[in-house]
């Protein structure tokens, strides 16, 4: 049956992370943005959420909220602070694999790993230069030994992650497979980190990876498709929230910038970019939820791929283009670093690089 | 038609709306798309159009039988409306006005009193009469402040004079909602809702049928009030003595209301239409695979996919209105959204599969033109996108997004 | 050196061409529409001007103006009626095939059948399913013998073409072929004509050829392509006349239709639909002189095809956007048959589809 | 700078033009380009950027050095600055307010006395002065009317006071071209300029360069106006005793001239960008089409060129602009088209690139990201967008389009 509703606990995460990305996270963007890293404080509060770090309740986690939980509080969470909201976010999902597709053992060394402190970080490399279209890392089984070959970008905290999983294709079937690499591991290395146009609190860096582990390493199979739909929805879910906070942010001062003798949103060349953003956004949310539906419900995985394809691509197109529509509301402010817009702009067209598919969309002129 | 508190978000429909819904369209492309372009070449409906809708396998709520009552689904009241445009119209939409009761009803509903609810709308949503919706004039269409047929009143009775253009149903109606200023220097507060039955002396219609780029068949009419009379309590929230105390909305309000809560369905019926099209260009070109080269092919590929993807968006926002609806939230924006990205985007949907098709799609021998014909009125009748748009940006700026 | 300007020959061409559009072309406009054929004397008119029919001086015509000079002449006669305007221009196309490309023979036939005169139609049958990007039809020559096999869309006067031209390829090399058919051939099969979207004054429809004929019937080889890219043109033209017409009547009813107290005009929402319509019409026109300097000058064939490839397909997008727009201006009288914008949004949608590639542009959803 | 009557039309370059070009385009790949990330990264010029501009072996125009005025071409002045600015910034943009006099000269040149002219404008031109345009202040933008510092005569002197920013050349400029209100009252109608020497009492610059999104070597400055006083005949129009009888333009209008000519260099300036990010981009993928399936492959490949024929159509419509103002036609939509299109697709081209390479795209080891936020200035700065479709709107509607 159709059900568009939220359920109490979840509308009690929407208001819980609503308050903690404007309490919190908001004030502290700046910060993050200077330093190049997520303020601590804003760190420990994202952990302390139980939303970023996906850790089940035998493992010392909150348990693990349903992926449309989880969506609509990283939505939330990221109107506060995008850049902050994914760094947690992608860190804190690589507790998730383990929590879902780890042997006992594994699971027992995430649990010693607090996991949820304010040093731990993790990561996923899954994106490569083609987005996460054309996997071409393989994940090779001989015998006892697993072999990852493969290059791997915007890897968050590739320098530093104490939980590194590594996804890639068994050559032989073409299969998904994911491998948990311990840090410091030979055979994995890390280009210089030249930061991006945006989001380098994420600490993301290209990481090559030719190395031998135990079969151990490997996580199960099962389902891993579906682990890492969830985890590309994070992006999908970040942008979505930080287009509804720049088109509100732009929406507000419209409403009191004053030009030719009234406030510029009463002119509808402003009013209707920010109605289109506003309508976009909306669109992007219900695809997220469709998608995040579609995992919690474990629906065929060529289904669920095909939706969050759908969703990455259209929540990132959006936030692109809200983001320039905020930057151009703001004109001469929107293009100054005391303005967050300008932030927002670097940050959604950056994530709108890293999981991207020619096939999903088209160039388009201006008109 | 209430949800469970904690049941899980989910887009999918119960399996008895999803039923409902396939069973609709099979008949739909079975029964009214063979009648399509008659209805269009012809501008009327098929002479058997009873005998066509009787071979329907499930109840379409037809207002002229009282035995046909639509299911009730779990999904919600609104939601099930727009399961039920999408279906319909995917054969094709001539037969869309036989099987609604109008939209005047619904203006009855917003504006009317508890007495007029059981005269006028209820007698609609049984099925016992069609109403039409009379409100544009040559002069004026998003503007509705500007409404110049004129109600004077004389002792118990109220006087129409005046022109209509553009009335749904007009001619087959059997009573309209008549909107007119009882005092001109009140702009849009002077005016009020009138239900005029058709067969009141002075109600003519001059112009049955318009002649439209599309949707030829759909009886749009021009209308003439010539001092027409109508007791005192035909005026909405009115009795027969003056103003009852159940509604203070003004007319202009209640129109606008009443047009908000249609305006997802009209947005489910391109989405119909332009799914269909999506879905018959998808088998000619899969014929013409052969000739054409990989890259072309893979061209043309990537753009059905996206396009596909592009309706299940629209249907996603459709079914949030829908939804907000059924849950008596207070959402305009919602419908607004659904309304100012469907029809666009579905007009360009058609034309890209003509276009994919060559000239040949856009000749007669297929239907598709005619459906990128009928889809343009979406983004014209019941407000027009810019309206929309409008209507999406005081959600964020408020009432100075003009 | 760059040059913009059109020589004082051309600004005769414009001033003519432009008045007998309105003067002439406009007001039968209705009429031609309605009969489903075009009104005589606007035919007349227009192959009177010189600039439809192209024959050359020997030929008994006014000479064949420069590429440039016939597009802007269509531009001009398009803007008064875009249906009349290229009834008249894909007719009289054929005598240019035959004036550059005919053997004496060919050509002496050609002046010999009044070609100017009210009833003489020609036609050229280019246009496949694929427009005119895939080519399937297949021209061989076999020692006296010239075979065409193939299938042909949108060609107009399909029923009753005095000089009708086919174009296909030679499947041995794959190279451009162009045949003179004589009316009545057997072999060539015109489907009955359905009627389209738009423009049944041309009298378009599905052709279907076998046929084997002598081969004298063959035109010369030589710069057929620049032919074809100039008979290509056509369609760019007249989209591009029709597109400037449409969105000027807009701008004049926006200008005098009063709504919340305004013209509608002076809301950013209509007036900015006007703008990137009256910008996408002149860019369109500067992309349609560019590949007709191109032509003039015999620039090699693939950059000539390139050029018009992109020309027409940009000025097909614009007319049907332009026309859409002209008919959102008007709103309910947009839609109804007393105004003349739905039939240019219905001329403009038909040609759009008959010379699409889908290489060249991308479905775009409304935002 | 005239053409023959009969020549054909055409957007072919005069071989020395093309050649021109071409020259500029290699110079500034080989030596502006290795020096782009340092001059963001440190917001300011090279130390050495006079032996870098040297090394150019075709005239630059230097406004610094009086042996180096640019080649004059046949195909007219102002289509030749567009060769320039496109071929020059193809390696980065961030010499460009090396290369150019500012913009304060242009409105000497629309507003000015013949004496003013001599001083002012033509000494920038000859490369003997910098000038800086100072209209921008914090609580506006577009709205020009609302400029909010004041002049004050006072004797044979104006007395200037306010603050301006977002002021290109603002610090590196001998002379800025202020606009001031004369009197509040007249709005729009009451704003002079006045030319105010930069070591003028009272004339000081609290940022020297702004923290911005891109163009961060580009020095755009706040400045403060403080009791800062200037002769009498430095107010634009006037000389030593009052208004001369030379121009009755108003300040307003004089600015609004001078943006409009300098608006398709801003477009080839964003043109030439995109075009280096768009070859860039192609020559990386074809080193990775072996790793690309062909749907993905042809898929990028039709993208790279719909981009190219919008550049192409950016171009056309630039150059149409350029000859309109050679030729002295009073033309000001062409302009405006320039500038309403180009910026936006060219942001656009750019963030496509940098997504068909993926996220090592967007990193700072490649230039896109740089030109990406460099680029976005374009579409804020000299009219937005918003305001080249009101212009646009005029030539078809009139003043109504507001």
């Amino acid at each position: 049956m159709l059900n568009l509703a939220l359920d109490g606990d979840q509308q009690d995460v929407v208001e819980m992370t609503r308050d903690l990305g404007a309490a919190v996270l908001s004030p502290a963007a700046a910060a993050t943005e200077r330093g190049g890293a997520v303020d601590p404080a804003a760190w420990q509060a994202l952990c302390g959420s139980g939303l970023t770090v996906l850790l089940s309740e035998d493992l010392g986690g909150d348990g693990i909220p349903s992926t449309v939980t989880q969506m609509t509080a990283l939505e939330q969470l990221a109107h506060g602070d995008p850049q902050a909201t994914i760094a947690a976010a992608w860190s804190g999902s690589a507790a998730l694999f383990v929590s879902e597709h780890g042997s006992a053992m594994q699971r027992a060394a995430l649990r010693d790993a607090a996991v949820t402190g304010p040093s731990h970080r993790g990561a996923v490399a899954l994106y490569e230069s083609a987005g996460s279209h054309e996997i071409a890392t393989t994940v090779e089984t001989d015998g006892a030994r697993v072999r990852v070959r493969g290059r791997k970008v915007a890897v968050p905290f590739a320098e530093r992650a104490d939980t590194m999983i590594v996804l890639g294709r068994d050559p032989s079937n073409h299969e998904l497979r994911a491998v948990v690499v311990p840090p410091g591991q030979e055979g994995m290395t890390v280009r210089p980190r030249a930061g991006s146009l945006g989001l380098d609190a994420t600490e993301q860096a290209v990481v090559d990876f030719d190395l031998e582990l135990p079969v151990e390493h490997l996580l199960a199979h099962e389902g891993l498709g579906l682990t890492v739909a969830r985890h590309r929805l994070i992006l999908a879910a970040v942008q979505t929230g930080m287009a509804q906070r720049a088109l509100e942010y732009a929406g507000d001062y419209a409403s009191q910038r004053i030009a030719f003798g009234k406030p510029i949103a009463s002119f509808q060349g402003i009013s209707f970019l920010i109605a289109e953003a506003f309508a976009r956004t909306e669109q992007a949310r219900l695809e997220i939820l469709d998608a995040a539906s579609l995992v919690d419900d474990g629906a065929p995985e060529d289904q669920v791929t095909a939706a969050v394809d759908a969703a990455v691509s259209y929540a990132s197109e959006n936030a692109a283009e809200t983001t320039r529509n905020a930057v151009q509301v703001l004109g001469g402010h929107g293009f100054m670093t005391e303005y967050p817009v300008e932030n927002w702009y670097r940050i959604a067209a950056f994530l709108s690089t890293v999981d991207f598919d020619p096939l999903a969309s088209a160039f388009q002129p201006a008109f | 038609m209430s949800t469970t508190a904690d049941s899980t978000a989910t887009f999918e429909l119960s399996p008895e709306l999803e039923k409902y819904g396939r069973q609709l369209r099979e008949w739909s492309v079975a029964e009214l798309r063979p009648r399509a372009r008659t209805a269009d070449t012809e501008k009327k409906n098929p002479d058997d159009w009873d005998a066509i809708l009787n071979t329907c396998p499930v109840p379409l709520g037809r207002p002229d039988r009282d035995d046909d009552e639509r299911p009730k689904f779990e999904d919600g009241y609104w939601v099930s409306q727009l399961v039920f445009y999408e279906n319909v119209c995917y054969g094709d939409l001539w037969a869309l006005p036989l099987l609604s009761p109008g939209i005047g009803h619904l203006v009855v509903a917003e504006m009317g009193t508890a007495a007029q609810m059981e005269t006028w709308y209820a007698s609609a949503m049984r099925g016992e009469s069609v109403s039409g919706f009379a409100l544009t004039e040559p002069h004026f269409g998003s503007d509705t402040s500007q409404v110049a047929t004129t109600a004077v009143r004389d002792g118990d009775e109220w006087v129409l004079n005046g022109s209509k253009i553009y009335c749904t149903n007009g001619a087959r109606a059997d009573w309209v909602t008549a909107f007119a200023t009882t005092d001109k220097t009140l702009g849009g507060k002077g005016i009020a809702c009138f239900v005029v039955p058709t067969d009141t002396p002075g109600f003519s219609v001059p112009k049955p049928n318009e002649s439209k780029l599309g949707i030829r068949n759909w009886m749009t009419s021009e209308l003439l009030f010539d001092d027409c009379r109508v007791p005192l309590g035909n005026r909405l929230g009115w009795d027969a003595t003056g103003p009852a105390d159940t509604s203070q909305m003004s007319g202009q309000h209640g129109a606008l209301a009443a047009l908000s809560n249609n305006r997802p369905n009209m947005s489910a019926m391109v989405i119909g239409i332009a799914q269909a099209a999506l879905d018959l260009t998808s088998d000619l070109l899969a014929e013409r695979r052969s000739d054409m080269s990989t890259r072309r092919w893979d061209a043309a590929s990537n753009d059905i996919a996206r396009m596909n993807a592009a309706l299940d968006r629209s249907r996603r926002i459709n079914f949030k209105a829908g939804f907000v609806i059924d849950h008596g939230a207070k959402n305009r924006y919602s419908p607004a959204i659904a309304k100012a990205f469907a029809p666009q985007t579905c007009d360009r949907i058609i034309r890209r599969c003509m276009q994919l098709l060559g000239a040949e799609g856009a000749s007669k021998d297929l239907l598709l033109e005619k459906w990128y014909r009928d889809c343009k009125i979406a983004d014209i009748f019941e407000g027009s996108s810019q309206v929309q748009r409008i209507i999406v940006a005081r959600e964020v700026v408020g009432r100075i997004a003009g």
